[in-house]
């Protein structure tokens, strides 16, 4: 374990982008989203949700995969340069670092994506505990503790100082970089100061843990989200009801932390030729399924389905139990039509 | 000593109405009435053909400056095509400037048949003016540049 | 609140309706949500208080094709889109129970939840001070921190449409205490600004754009079938900004396509979950169009000629632009 | 310091095309023209197996997935049998030879010639474009005819000018020992000797034994009715193949947009027993 | 994929002098599509045509870009040339690199470089170019005259000997225009009026033509071969079927206080008149204005002493409704107004006076019956002086750029005229050149100076100032350079000519185009003169350009020709480059329904299926016929559900893309 006095996190991400890219959570025109570090950005770990996750950090919302050209009838295929400089993503919440775990299983599951693959392999990430959890937080649900936000290097802010655990062999080789700036509280060489350390983050996380459990959210029946219930599910009524007010936008994919669907797409740049890249899509976009001769998911209501669906019962039954929900929260509190997974898990699961 | 060729030569689309400012441009021509080569013209039937997605397509795609000529008001060929242009250009400028992108940027000007030496004027007028702005960098999608 | 259920439930029980657009309470007070009701006991749900900001009127469109009537509430500014709407025949007047119902403002929640008020259960407004009732007791904060920003600057307490009025009174101040704030107030001020520091303000806002498109989809004036972006007749489709000229070309476009059009309903500024003030683009226009070619509210009536489908012989000329300068 | 394994060491990503050389283009029907595809080098782009896909791209005009319809057992390259019906395929059909276009694959599962289907008795049923993917098949099975049983083909399209691979259906197909071809059309037609009718109808009025694995493949209403037939005919699920169309942006069931319940189609498929199919929410 | 076939034209030394052609050739062969591309030094000849025509064969092409002049010049060539090859006219694309390239730019290179992006961009389109097929629309065997004038009546005459209606439509109570006001007419000194009244007669008695005097054209809406016109009959107060034109009623009208704008306002007539005594028809209107009837009540001496009751002071403005399929443009002229030019003392002294105010003095129906007099005391004159281009050949903004052709003429008439009835006058004539071009007019005009006797001074005038019962004029001479200082008696001024004040509004009602001094503009300077660029519009007479009376007439007789000639067509091919809605894509909202100008579009409640959604869906559906393809309703609609075929969305942006490429 290790500690720095809040007043000096400026000096430690300056000394992290030393080395390296540093995203962190930047709050810029009155918002706050992970960005690059820089000393004129002015960084935001107050903020417990950024709008949208840190997802963008490995699986941008736009990247270009090759570009092509034509020169005479022949075509030249010049593929992205994957990516190869290190960074650190800072901040990272615990039903975030979550979420990659669970584009992990779609990105690097055969065959792996190397654009994601590259960028996993170069980020450290740094997570962050969560000091006051929200009512719109029911990551509880997921089996994630906001308290023990997990990834490379984990840490929480407590009064006036930040405590910094490493968890993997990237997490230490990013703690000896930092050496000068990270007071050391390890028990081997500095006891008193590990015990101190200990005690506040064991005091940090229970009290996570308290608010957690009495958070409106927390206590979500998911029983019904099996497998063995598609059909049943996918053929319940009550979508009909749910699905009313939903817009069709995409805020809710967006901000999502675990939606992955994209699409590939030309843009032809003239004479700097064809550039192929992908970009984010939303399974609740009318078009999302249209194709030349016919769209397989005519009404809004299949496509609300299919974003559950998924969430809740097909990505599980290809992933060993594992939902593609992190309970972040984010939809709760940006949906338009303020409507959420969580109106549908109490719903479909007979809460409501 | 190597001299670099850096003169900014400026992209400059111009819209011109079939009937009247096109004719003028061709009356430019035929009078021999010069103006720079960088002011290409594209022939639509009416102003009002012209679409806002078209001028900001051109911008996207690295023009520095678009120009947009038709009948004087009152002489359309459609009787009141330029009318709606001149509301839509008017609103659509004020936006572009709005979000700080220079004005001098876009221009409607009115070309008759007859105004061939006007149709030269305007435009040797108006790629001054993008001289003078310099390389359009506000509006243009950076995966259309080198 | 009790008096609109009590009606909507004699409309539906005499068959005058077949259903009822309005809100319903969700999980956390602060976040009711539109819907249907189609049986009396429906509404016990049933729910309108300020935090029920959503404009129901978009959602006629789709009520329409549905057999009978729908009733449904609308406040005072939802009443313009709905208008606007009938005069662009895609909704039915004639297929819609119009209940107006007054309005004192609608709140932003977040605003409300980063004062610090927190268990939020219900809300009501008392003069200009916000009183919430929570889990924690009763709550208060000064109604102008609260409201949207459209709120701030209220437009007007008339219905321009209504078959009846409940808890409105016809020809209510406008503006919260009646106060109405100067809703060109922002545009003006960056008229004002120098153009460097204008296109610094829209690249910043217009950088958080993450193209969800909750805008283009609230917005009753938004109300085409395919939109330009998701088709290709300009090559115009765009699912992601990949470049900062598509965040410029997509608003852009979209404020010129409702321009004369939008009713300043402020819905846009309303949902955009990054907080870009969308509204200031569609204001801009709103104003221009009343400087250039008289005072025009789109959705006050049904019939007039929105002011891109009209022309006068005087009407100025776009050099106007730059004559008159600083983005005025 | 990068120590990782990119750099070269990897092959690309599989989103990352090859550049096919159209080298021959053949007009099947009106609206059918087969591409003859092959690398650079002329060699054939990559190995696959019957009933795999490959995206077509045209740069700045569009991509699109068609099955393989030559078979692996081809050494020199891969066909595609393509159908005008958008703006990439409308640019497909005005190509010549010679022309590039970039090609990626091959994606999604096979028919099972290798396990299920080896030593069976096959019915291939195909109607109109739906021949494709069967042909690979086809093609396969005939090259290593000892390792399968009798082969029934019964091909059936609007029209006779709306049969794909007709010459070789009547030259090879139709020559090769221990192979039937039953020919259809929908309506009579000058000309035309053959039998008239739909594919399902006729299918019936064959009265084939059961005792043959079937493979279908065809418009989605031709599935229908030949799914209802075959049952009728005392088939059970698990002895019939088809694959489903072919809604795909990414081929490697990842986009998202192919997912019907747990299933990829362009991975998990596009080839499908039936009896799998029916454990899907239909969505398809 | 298209195959493209590029034909770059040498146009002789006019696009080669300044373009390598061979590099445009160049580079349009590796654009992308480009199958073919070929130069030739005149691509328009029959034998270029020809090379169009087989390599569209040869090479199985399915559209084409020429790159030589202006498509307003040649396109209709080349879409011919297609059509004979069997290709779709409407896959022909020109690129401009004459008017807007060659023509304009001295820089070989720049010249070479546009050229290429023009042929490109002119490629990119005819990639998206799709086959059109134009449609017919009906010819009305009926055509309408703008104007009563000399122009009007030999073009309706012309017409309506050829065997067409044709309906006169005149502001004035009648017609004759100009001409009925001129004395005599150069350089054969013809009496005007005995020239001109046979003409009027004779077109008021043809049975083919209708003329409407004291009317005006109010709406024009229709398009070629099929216009619709409304046309205000003005209320004449008298019953013109009824009246004898027997005149008492001007005798005993007790108003006689209107100023006579026959006789350019130097005398007075009655409150009901007709304009001059040959008028036709020989029906007097009431001057509402003037009349003591219509100003208060009292009076009606007209009504009593018109035996034939002809008198209707309730009679009302009618509107005539009737339908043309072709539309003459006969407006004419007027001297411009002399505000401005002070200097001359023209709004100070009455014997300061126009050319055409002599023209009245001089004529025998005139203010002086005939004498030569000054307007102030009514004494002959001794000394005259003539002041040439007044207004005319202007500099500054106060006149008009352009020679008004008739003055030169005219002046050395009048002042021979002068001479030859008047020995005794001086007759002195300021000018800047004498401009005689034109038949026998040089010889009259020297026969001026050298028969008789009249003065002329080059140079300009740049005082006249009255002095007593004098005028004091002061020039230059500019061959003598001195300085002229002289008395005089009367000045004449030779008033600049300027197209009729009404003829903006009516060019705006026949969206017909106007140049900056009001006249209309032709089709083509040389090829085309007589032709508005708004197909169905001829123009004859001055509303075209200055010109003198035989000029009038030739025009005007080819103005009825080409009126025959498309009157003579049962039906007209229309543009196929209308717009056309995409139902699926269609909101019913309106928008473009609003912005066009032909009334073209209307909605439907149509079936579709949209990907699989079957509904019903207020459309908006075009009618071809009507449309006329500016595309106005494409940049109205929202959704971009219509487009304009010939100049599509798509189409547009490929142009813009390869021009910034």
């Amino acid at each position: 374990m290790y500690r720095i006095d809040k007043s000096r996190l400026a000096e430690l991400f300056a000394a992290i982008s030393g080395n390296q890219d540093l995203f962190l959570p930047l709050r810029k025109a009155d918002q706050t989203n992970y960005g690059l570090w820089s000393e004129e950005e002015c960084f935001d770990l107050d903020t417990l949700k950024t709008v949208k996750s840190a997802k963008d950090c490995f699986f941008p919302q736009s990247e270009v995969l090759y570009r092509c050209k034509n020169e005479d009838g022949k075509l030249s295929i010049d593929p992205q340069k994957l990516c190869d400089r290190p960074f650190v993503v800072f901040g990272m919440r615990a039903c975030d670092v979550k979420a990659i775990e669970v584009l992990d299983r779609v990105f690097l599951s055969d065959p792996v994506d190397t654009f994601y693959a590259a960028r996993r392999e170069h980020g450290t990430i740094v997570s962050l505990a969560c000091h006051e959890p929200e009512e719109t937080c029911f990551c509880k649900n997921f089996g994630i503790d906001a308290a023990e936000p997990g990834a490379d290097v984990e840490t929480w802010i407590i009064e006036d100082g930040l405590y910094w655990k490493p968890l993997t062999e990237k997490g230490e080789a990013l703690t000896v970089s930092l050496a000068g700036l990270l007071e050391n509280a390890d028990a081997a060489s500095t006891p008193d100061a590990a015990e101190k350390a200990e005690k506040a983050v064991a005091k940090e996380q229970s009290s996570i843990r308290e608010i957690i459990e009495k958070l409106p959210l927390s206590h979500l029946d998911l029983s019904r989200f099996k497998p063995e219930n598609t059909m049943e599910l996918f053929d319940s009524p009550l979508w009909e009801e749910l699905y009313k007010p939903c817009l069709a936008c995409g805020t809710c994919t967006f901000v999502c932390p675990t939606c992955q669907c994209y699409d590939i797409r030309d843009f032809d740049g003239g004479k700097n030729g064809v550039q192929r890249y992908r970009c984010w899509d939303s399974c609740m976009y009318s078009d999302f399924t249209m194709m030349a001769h016919g769209n397989l998911r005519t009404s809004q209501m299949q496509r609300f389905r299919q974003r559950f669906m998924h969430k809740l019962v097909y990505y599980p039954a290809n992933n060993d139990g594992l939902y593609s929900c992190v309970g972040c929260g984010r939809c709760v509190s940006k949906c338009p039509a303020s409507l959420n997974i969580v109106k549908v898990i109490k719903k479909m699961g007979g809460e409501a | 000593m190597q001299v670099e060729n850096t003169e900014f030569r400026p992209k400059i689309v111009a819209f011109c109405c079939n009937w009247c400012s096109y004719a003028g441009a061709d009356l430019a021509g035929s009078s021999r009435l010069a103006y720079p080569a960088d002011v290409k013209i594209i022939r639509v039937p009416c102003s009002c053909r012209v679409n806002p997605m078209f001028i900001l397509r051109a911008f996207q795609r690295g023009a520095d400056g678009v120009i947009l000529c038709g009948c004087h008001p009152g002489d359309c060929h459609y009787t009141t095509g330029n009318y709606y242009t001149r509301r839509r250009m008017t609103l659509l400028f004020s936006m572009l400037d709005y979000l700080g992108v220079e004005h001098g940027r876009t221009r409607v000007e009115w070309v008759s048949a007859a105004e061939g030496v006007k149709f030269s004027t305007t435009m040797n007028e108006f790629v001054a003016k993008i001289h003078e702005l310099g390389e359009n960098v506000r509006l243009e999608d950076l995966r259309c540049k080198n | 609140m009790q008096e609109l259920i009590t009606r909507a439930k004699e409309l539906l029980a005499d068959g005058t309706v077949s259903r009822v657009l309005g809100w319903k309470k969700g999980d956390m007070g602060w976040d009711p949500e539109p819907a249907y009701f189609e049986k009396e006991e429906d509404l016990k749900d049933f729910v309108y208080n300020p935090f029920c900001g959503a404009n129901l009127s978009k959602y006629l469109i789709a009520a329409g094709k549905l057999p009978g009537t729908t009733l449904v509430f609308l406040k005072p500014c939802d009443t313009y889109s709905f208008n606007q709407l009938t005069k662009e025949h895609r909704v039915k007047r004639e297929k819609t129970y119009i209940i107006g119902v007054g309005c004192h403002g609608t709140l932003k929640a977040e605003k409300v939840l980063s004062a610090g008020i927190k268990g939020i259960e219900d809300a009501a407004i008392e003069g200009d001070t916000l009183k919430v009732k929570t889990l924690y007791g009763e709550k208060e904060m000064p109604l102008m921190d609260a409201l949207l920003e459209r709120c701030q600057v209220c437009k007007g307490k008339t219905h321009v449409v209504f078959d009846e009025l409940i808890g409105a009174e016809e020809g209510e101040e406008a503006g919260p205490g009646g106060l109405a704030g100067n809703r060109f107030a922002k545009v003006e001020e960056l008229e004002a600004m120098p153009p460097k520091e204008r296109f610094a303000f829209w690249q910043e806002q217009l950088s958080k754009c993450i193209r969800c498109n909750a805008c283009r989809n609230v917005c009753p004036a938004c109300s085409c079938l395919k939109c330009v972006f998701d088709g290709n007749q300009f090559d115009s489709s765009q699912k992601a900004n990949a470049d900062t000229f598509e965040e410029q070309m997509f608003h852009i476009i979209r404020a010129y396509h409702v321009a004369g059009r939008c009713t300043d309903c402020g819905e846009c500024s309303r949902v955009c979950p990054e907080g870009i003030p969308l509204q200031l683009l569609n204001r801009k226009f709103i104003k221009d169009i009343n400087t250039f070619y008289g005072e025009y509210q789109a959705g006050a009536d049904t019939e007039s000629r929105a002011p891109l489908t009209d022309f006068t012989f005087e009407d100025v000329e776009p050099g106007i632009v730059s004559e008159r300068g600083g983005g005025r | 310091m990068c120590e990782c394994s990119c750099g070269g060491k990897t092959k690309p990503d599989t989103l990352i095309p090859m550049i096919g050389v159209i080298t021959d283009i053949r007009t099947e029907t009106p609206d059918v023209k087969t591409f003859r595809v092959v690398g650079r080098d002329g060699k054939k782009l990559f190995e696959h197996m019957p009933g795999q896909c490959a995206f077509v791209s045209v740069p700045g005009v569009g991509e699109a997935m068609f099955s393989i319809t030559s078979s692996p057992t081809n050494t020199e390259f891969q066909e595609f049998s393509i159908k005008r019906c958008g703006t990439l395929t409308d640019y497909l059909h005005n190509m010549t030879a010679g022309e590039e276009i970039t090609v990626r694959g091959p994606y999604g599962n096979s028919f099972p010639v290798e396990t299920a289907l080896k030593g069976q008795n096959l019915l291939f049923i195909a109607g109109g474009i739906g021949l494709a993917p069967l042909r690979s098949v086809i093609n396969y099975v005939l090259d290593k005819r000892d390792s399968y049983g009798a082969v029934d083909i019964l091909y059936g399209s609007r029209s006779m000018d709306d049969l794909v691979q007709l010459k070789e259906i009547r030259e090879v197909w139709a020559k090769t020992p221990g192979v039937d071809v039953y020919l259809t059309i929908d309506r009579e037609q000058e000309g035309w000797d053959g039998h008239v009718g739909f594919v399902p109808s006729y299918l019936k009025e064959l009265e084939f034994a059961t005792d043959k694995t079937v493979l279908v493949c065809g418009p989605p209403i031709m599935i229908k009715f030949v799914l209802a037939a075959l049952t009728e005919m005392g088939f059970d699920k698990t002895q019939v193949y088809t694959t489903l169309e072919l809604r795909m942006k990414c081929g490697v069931g990842k986009c998202g947009r192919c997912n019907i319940g747990s299933k990829y189609v362009c991975k998990d498929g596009p080839v499908f027993r039936c009896d799998e199919i029916d454990e899907l929410p239909p969505e398809y | 994929m298209h195959r493209i076939g590029v034909f770059v034209c040498h146009c002789g030394t006019n696009i080669a002098a300044t373009v390598d052609i061979d590099r445009v050739v160049a580079a349009a062969a590796k654009e992308p599509g480009v199958v073919h591309a070929e130069d030739y030094q005149y691509m328009c000849s029959e034998a270029g045509q020809l090379k169009v025509r087989e390599a569209i064969k040869e090479k199985q092409l399915t559209g084409i870009v020429v790159c030589s002049c202006s498509p307003r010049m040649h396109e209709n060539t080349f879409r011919q040339a297609a059509q004979r090859a069997g290709l779709n006219p409407y896959m022909v694309e020109i690129a401009n690199i004459r008017e807007h390239c060659s023509w304009i730019h001295k820089d070989r290179e720049e010249a070479t470089e546009k050229a290429i992006i023009l042929a490109r961009a002119a490629i990119a389109k005819v990639m998206l170019n799709a086959p059109l097929t134009a449609g017919t629309s009906r010819v009305v065997k009926r055509a309408l005259v703008i104007g009563g004038g000399i122009a009007g009546i030999q073009t309706a005459l012309d017409i309506a000997e050829a065997g067409y209606k044709v309906d006169i439509v005149e502001k004035t109570p009648s017609i004759g225009g100009r001409m009925s006001q001129l004395d005599k007419t150069f350089p054969t000194l013809d009496c005007s009026a005995c020239i001109l009244t046979p003409k009027m007669v004779e077109a008021a008695a043809h049975e083919n033509i209708t003329i409407y005097t004291y009317s005006e054209v109010e709406k024009v809406t229709g398009f070629v071969g099929d216009f619709h016109v409304e046309i205000r009959k003005k209320a004449r107060s008298v019953d013109m079927s009824k009246c004898t034109g027997c005149g008492v009623c001007q005798e005993k009208c007790p108003s006689k206080k209107a100023p006579n704008e026959f006789n350019r306002g130097l005398d007075k007539r009655s409150a009901i008149y007709t304009p001059f005594a040959q008028a036709i028809p020989n029906v007097p209107v009431i001057d509402r204005e003037h009349c003591i009837k219509f100003k208060t009540g009292k009076c009606g001496v007209c009504a009593k002493v018109c035996q034939a009751g002809a008198i209707d002071y309730e009679q009302k403005d009618e509107i005539i409704t009737e339908n043309y399929g072709a539309i003459v443009v006969a407006t004419g002229f007027d001297t411009i107004k002399l505000d401005k030019y002070d200097e001359y003392a023209y709004n100070q002294s009455p014997d300061v006076i126009t050319s055409l105010e002599l023209e009245r003095i001089m004529n025998a129906a005139g203010p002086t019956k005939g004498h030569l007099e000054r307007m102030s005391d009514h004494r002959a004159p001794k000394s005259m002086v003539f002041i040439q281009c007044v207004g005319s050949r202007c500099a500054d903004n106060r006149g008009k750029s352009y020679c008004s052709k008739i003055c030169c003429m005219y002046t050395a008439k009048h002042a021979m005229l002068i001479r030859d009835k008047y020995p005794d006058v001086d007759v002195t004539v300021f000018y800047i050149d004498v401009r005689t071009p034109g038949k026998n007019f040089d010889e009259f005009y020297r026969r001026a100076v050298e028969e008789y006797g009249v003065h002329y001074i080059k140079g300009q005038v740049g005082k006249v100032a009255p002095q007593g019962d004098k005028l004091l004029v002061q020039g230059v001479d500019l061959l003598d350079n001195r300085r002229i200082l002289m008395e005089t008696d009367m000045v004449v001024l030779a008033t600049a000519i300027e197209p009729n004040p009404d003829v903006r509004k009516i060019a705006t009602m026949l969206t017909a185009s106007i140049d900056t001094n009001n006249f209309l503009t032709e089709s083509h300077a040389k090829l085309r003169p007589v032709e508005s660029p708004t197909a169905g519009i001829f123009l004859s007479g001055v509303c075209q350009g200055p010109k003198d009376i035989p000029e009038t007439v030739a025009q005007a007789g080819a103005a009825a020709v080409k009126v025959v000639g498309l009157l003579a067509k049962d039906h007209l091919v229309t543009n196929p480059c209308v717009a056309k809605s995409d139902t699926l894509l269609c909101n019913g909202c309106s928008s473009c329904e609003k912005v066009c100008p032909y009334g073209a579009i209307s909605y439907e409640e149509q079936e579709v299926n949209d990907h699989g959604i079957r509904e019903t869906r207020r459309v908006a559906v075009v009618n071809s016929a009507l449309c006329q393809g500016c595309g106005a309703c494409t940049v109205a609609c929202p959704s971009g559900a219509m487009d304009l075929q010939g100049f599509s969305n798509r189409q547009i942006l490929a142009e813009v893309d390869a021009i910034c490429r």
